[in-house]
């Protein structure tokens, strides 16, 4: 099974059950480090992205492309102009696509990562939403089977929070709170974590049962 | 702290109809309705003044739109950026065809929004600068100075830069003078209690009752320290000293103040902190050029307040000086 | 709410310090230094204006000091009328030799120490007339009209009678001037949050977080109802109704409007409840002469908002209209 | 033993022991029905008064006039106020006098009665503090000894606040609220009977601690 406009559909109606749940984490992680409203505003991405119905003679870059448009008229904030950015460009790689392939998993999100950082204009290592991507782009190189490339996409993303939970934030609003933000999850970071992770996840509430038992 | 709202999803949309229907000179553009112009014809020739970002802190942005001021200002949700659409809208609308100033806070969205529409507007033929207010001191050191949040230290370089706009200067001498002003200012903050964002259950942010959360961000951006309270002087003492930590290139004597409510705290704790901040001022050797106090840039109903001081030259002064009008404030 | 103050019993003398020295066109008469003068020299024969008040309603009542406004205001404790001295010192400061009108709010206190002021300043030559704001619908039934307090609808009061004063008519005409402003304004507020006297451990009265506490007066005074909260169009429907209940002699179709911040309620939110309200004047035929939407008469932090209507004949259209400058309101 | 400046000096003093207690009971009162301030304006203009030392030397009225005058400088307040004008009003009927007779009391609360009903432009059973003048004045008629005085004026002052507490105020603030002060006692007249009663009163606390468990 590869990726295509309709199972990018099912995975946006799929989190949107979840939203509520996601939003409060995320605003959470937000309001220790930043203005508390990740959640909100990714909430309301995802409900702006389900309105937008697959055309199914269209191309995977199609579709993207019309999530990005939909969803640049729902906001303006850091981490929603990364997600669009980075959803246009994927969308302009996918134009002819009409599936993306296991294999090509690795590449895509190299170009959503290449995109957010020169928007962002954010290096690796900053603590944000890139190095994340930068973890699952490494870890799915090479593999083969959508159910290997989901996998991967879980453990990486994470693996990219245990890895950064412990480092101070480098870029945007929790910069210098180098204090506050050790031991605090990026809420981008944790958004790929629980957005990626959810998207292709029925195993969603085990995971949600276990994260709100983290100690705050 | 309840809200005077209908549904929290029209709390933009509805506030600015309300905006727009108090003040005439102010009316909508562009089909996202999220832009604010000036109502009057625009003048050709004279260089645009556009801004944006997110609603919630009025009269900050829009709320700058008038004559010797911004020409169009985009919005956007509350404390998010404008839309890339919407930030293009509001530089084609202050275009008259001497380019246009994309004059905005230093947040992430605003900017990289602010980036992609100025590129747009370049293939329509449109030229533009950007320059981005960086003036709390609070999120982040010297050496980083140009990462650093824009507060209200922004209308300062809203004003320069409008009254030269209006003076019919060009666009490079126009983002000269905002630089200019962006680098003389400095803004430090504190909050004394949260906002709450529309249709959220729990404020954004917490501050404990009876305690200060000093250098937090216009949207509860985590500040520098916590404490309790203790007196309006001991804060003027510390935000002085603190403003006045760093040089400024060819810092004068003179400068204009800004004691600004972020929102619930009234206009009678303002002169108080005005007072402590006065006395310093002068015992230092500082004469100022322009007094504001007052709520000019808020977060909605929180509490606490920001002192912004711009260091200013004889130049800035005169702008500064310069006639402009908008809803919520008049220079004359 | 955490106040930004030194100490309580300093909290007015400082306040009224920091706002002389923001605002030099403003300044200090009296021993007691609890009247607020224009600074410039006073007009010899034009007919004086004197107003005072308990403080913690900045702007009102001594932000109103300026040009085609107030000529002196005294000033009291916070939420406690000005002495009898200090209203004796903003009768004299403002007798121009043409005669004084006492332009206050009808409070027990306020009223009796302009009563004793206005007698002892008769002693001294000094003509004085007296009109008191009485604007406030929820205080009193329409058969005890002349029992009301007067709030925010003072405003429309000051700005009749200022120009009037300003354009040289008599004492007899200012003073009819001032009581037709007062009697064809109707003013109603609702509290969504209390303030805190400074000093006090307690605030002044409390309003259950998600409830309007609706008719409640500018000091907390207790209101008609109290209810949750439903929607800003609600509040506006019951406000306007309320408003228009009673006939006005004369009623035209022409309203000032003022929609006034009690405090902490942000400009977001009073625009929200504004395009309420506008709707349905316009709707009921109405249209508008003077629109002022902003914090004119606060009662420090507390929350919440009123609605004023003055229904202007051409007489006060045209007074409302005239140039007229304090530090926190300007028409022209 | 007569009123005499001493007299007075020691019951304000005594007072001033106290007003803490008085503060808080008179501001919850006034919170009721108007803006919550009786008992902190009592409590200030209490502070003034007893800066005002007592000349050996002057007479009742003088001294009087003197507390009248320092207390005008503090307050601007409606019952503050109306207590400044009636302390000048037997002030003026005392100017020759050095003492003040316990016969003579209830003309010295007729004094003050007056006195605040022309200013206050208030009638008798409006609920306010002319109610608790005109019942003392009425009890004290015909006393002769200070000590019975005492007694007529704490009792006349509680039976004042039982008689006007299940009627509506109908004056000041709180005047078309029927319903909300029908049960409440009028602050004014609690204040004529916490200061009053208090004044001459060693058993006050006594007294404290039965008002302070009646319902609220
Ligand atoms: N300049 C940037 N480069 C990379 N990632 C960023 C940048 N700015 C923000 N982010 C990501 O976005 C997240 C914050 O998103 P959000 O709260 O929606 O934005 P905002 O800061 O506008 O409120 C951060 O946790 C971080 O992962
Ligand atoms: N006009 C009046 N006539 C008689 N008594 C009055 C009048 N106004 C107020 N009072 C008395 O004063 C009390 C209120 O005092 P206070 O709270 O100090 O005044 P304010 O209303 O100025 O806050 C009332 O309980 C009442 O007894
Ligand atoms: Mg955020
Ligand atoms: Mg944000
Ligand atoms: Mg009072
Ligand atoms: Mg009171």
């Amino acid at each position: 099974m590869a990726v295509t406009p309709q199972t990018i559909k099912a995975a946006l109606d799929h989190i949107a059950g979840d939203t509520a749940y996601i939003e409060n984490r995320l605003n959470e992680a937000d309001a220790r480090l930043g203005d508390g409203d990740t959640g909100t505003m990714l909430a309301r991405m995802i409900g702006v992205m389900t309105q937008v119905d697959v055309d199914p003679a269209e191309t995977v870059g199609a579709y993207l492309g019309r999530l990005a448009k939909a969803s640049a008229r729902s906001t303006g904030s850091s981490f929603g102009t990364l997600i669009i950015a980075a959803l246009m460009a994927v969308s302009r790689a996918t134009a002819n696509a009409d599936r993306i392939e296991a294999s090509e998993t690795a590449s895509m999100f190299s170009i959503a990562r290449k995109e957010m950082t020169s928007r962002g204009k954010t290096e690796l290592g900053a603590k944000t939403v890139i190095d994340s991507l930068a973890r699952i782009e490494a870890a799915t190189d090479g593999v083969v089977s959508t159910q290997e490339a989901i996998t991967r996409i879980g453990q990486a993303a994470d693996a990219a929070l245990d890895a950064f939970r412990d480092k101070p934030c480098r870029v945007g609003r929790a910069r210098i709170f180098g204090d506050v933000s050790i031991g605090n999850d990026d809420p981008g970071m944790l958004a790929v974590k629980l957005i990626i992770g959810t998207m292709f996840d029925d195993d969603a509430a085990t995971d949600r049962a276990v994260t709100s038992n983290m100690p705050r | 702290m309840t809200k005077i709202m209908n549904i929290a999803s029209n709390y933009v949309d509805e506030s600015l109809e309300g905006l727009c229907l108090a003040h005439p000179s102010l009316c909508f553009v562009g089909d996202e309705r999220r832009v604010i112009a000036r109502s009057q014809a625009k003048d050709r020739g004279k260089v645009g003044i556009a801004s944006g970002g997110g609603y919630g802190h009025l009269p900050l942005f829009c709320g700058y739109v008038g004559t010797g001021l911004l020409d169009a200002c985009a919005v956007g949700n509350v404390f998010e950026g404008p839309t890339v659409g919407s930030a293009l809208d509001s530089i084609e609308t202050s275009d008259g065809g001497a380019g246009t100033l994309c004059l905005i806070g230093n947040y992430g969205g605003d900017r990289m929004n602010f980036e992609m529409a100025a590129a747009m507007a370049g293939d329509n033929d449109i030229r533009t600068r950007t320059v981005l207010g960086t003036d709390d001191v609070a999120s982040a050191g010297e050496d980083e100075a140009d990462n650093r949040r824009g507060v209200a230290g922004l209308l300062f370089a809203y004003k320069c830069a409008g009254a030269a706009a209006e003076a019919g200067e060009d666009l490079e001498t126009v983002t000269r003078i905002a630089q200019k002003a962006v680098d003389r200012t400095r803004t430090i903050g504190f909050a004394l209690a949260p906002c709450l964002p529309p249709g959220r259950d729990t404020t954004a942010f917490t501050v404990e009752p009876g305690t200060v959360d000093f250098g937090m961000g216009i949207h509860g951006e985590p500040g520098l320290w916590h404490r309790p309270f203790t007196s309006a002087d001991d804060l003027a003492m510390e935000m002085i000293d603190r403003l006045m930590a760093e040089r400024v290139s060819g810092m004068s004597s003179k400068v204009a103040i800004l004691v600004n409510s972020l929102g619930a705290s009234p206009y009678e704790e303002l002169f108080i902190l005005y007072r402590g901040a006065r006395r310093l001022l002068n015992e230092r050797g500082y004469e100022e050029s322009l007094t504001m106090v007052g709520p000019y840039v808020t977060s909605m109903e929180m509490a606490g307040a920001s002192i912004s001081l711009c260091f200013v030259d004889e130049e800035l002064e005169t702008l500064l000086a310069a006639p402009a009008g908008c809803p919520f404030w008049r220079t004359s």
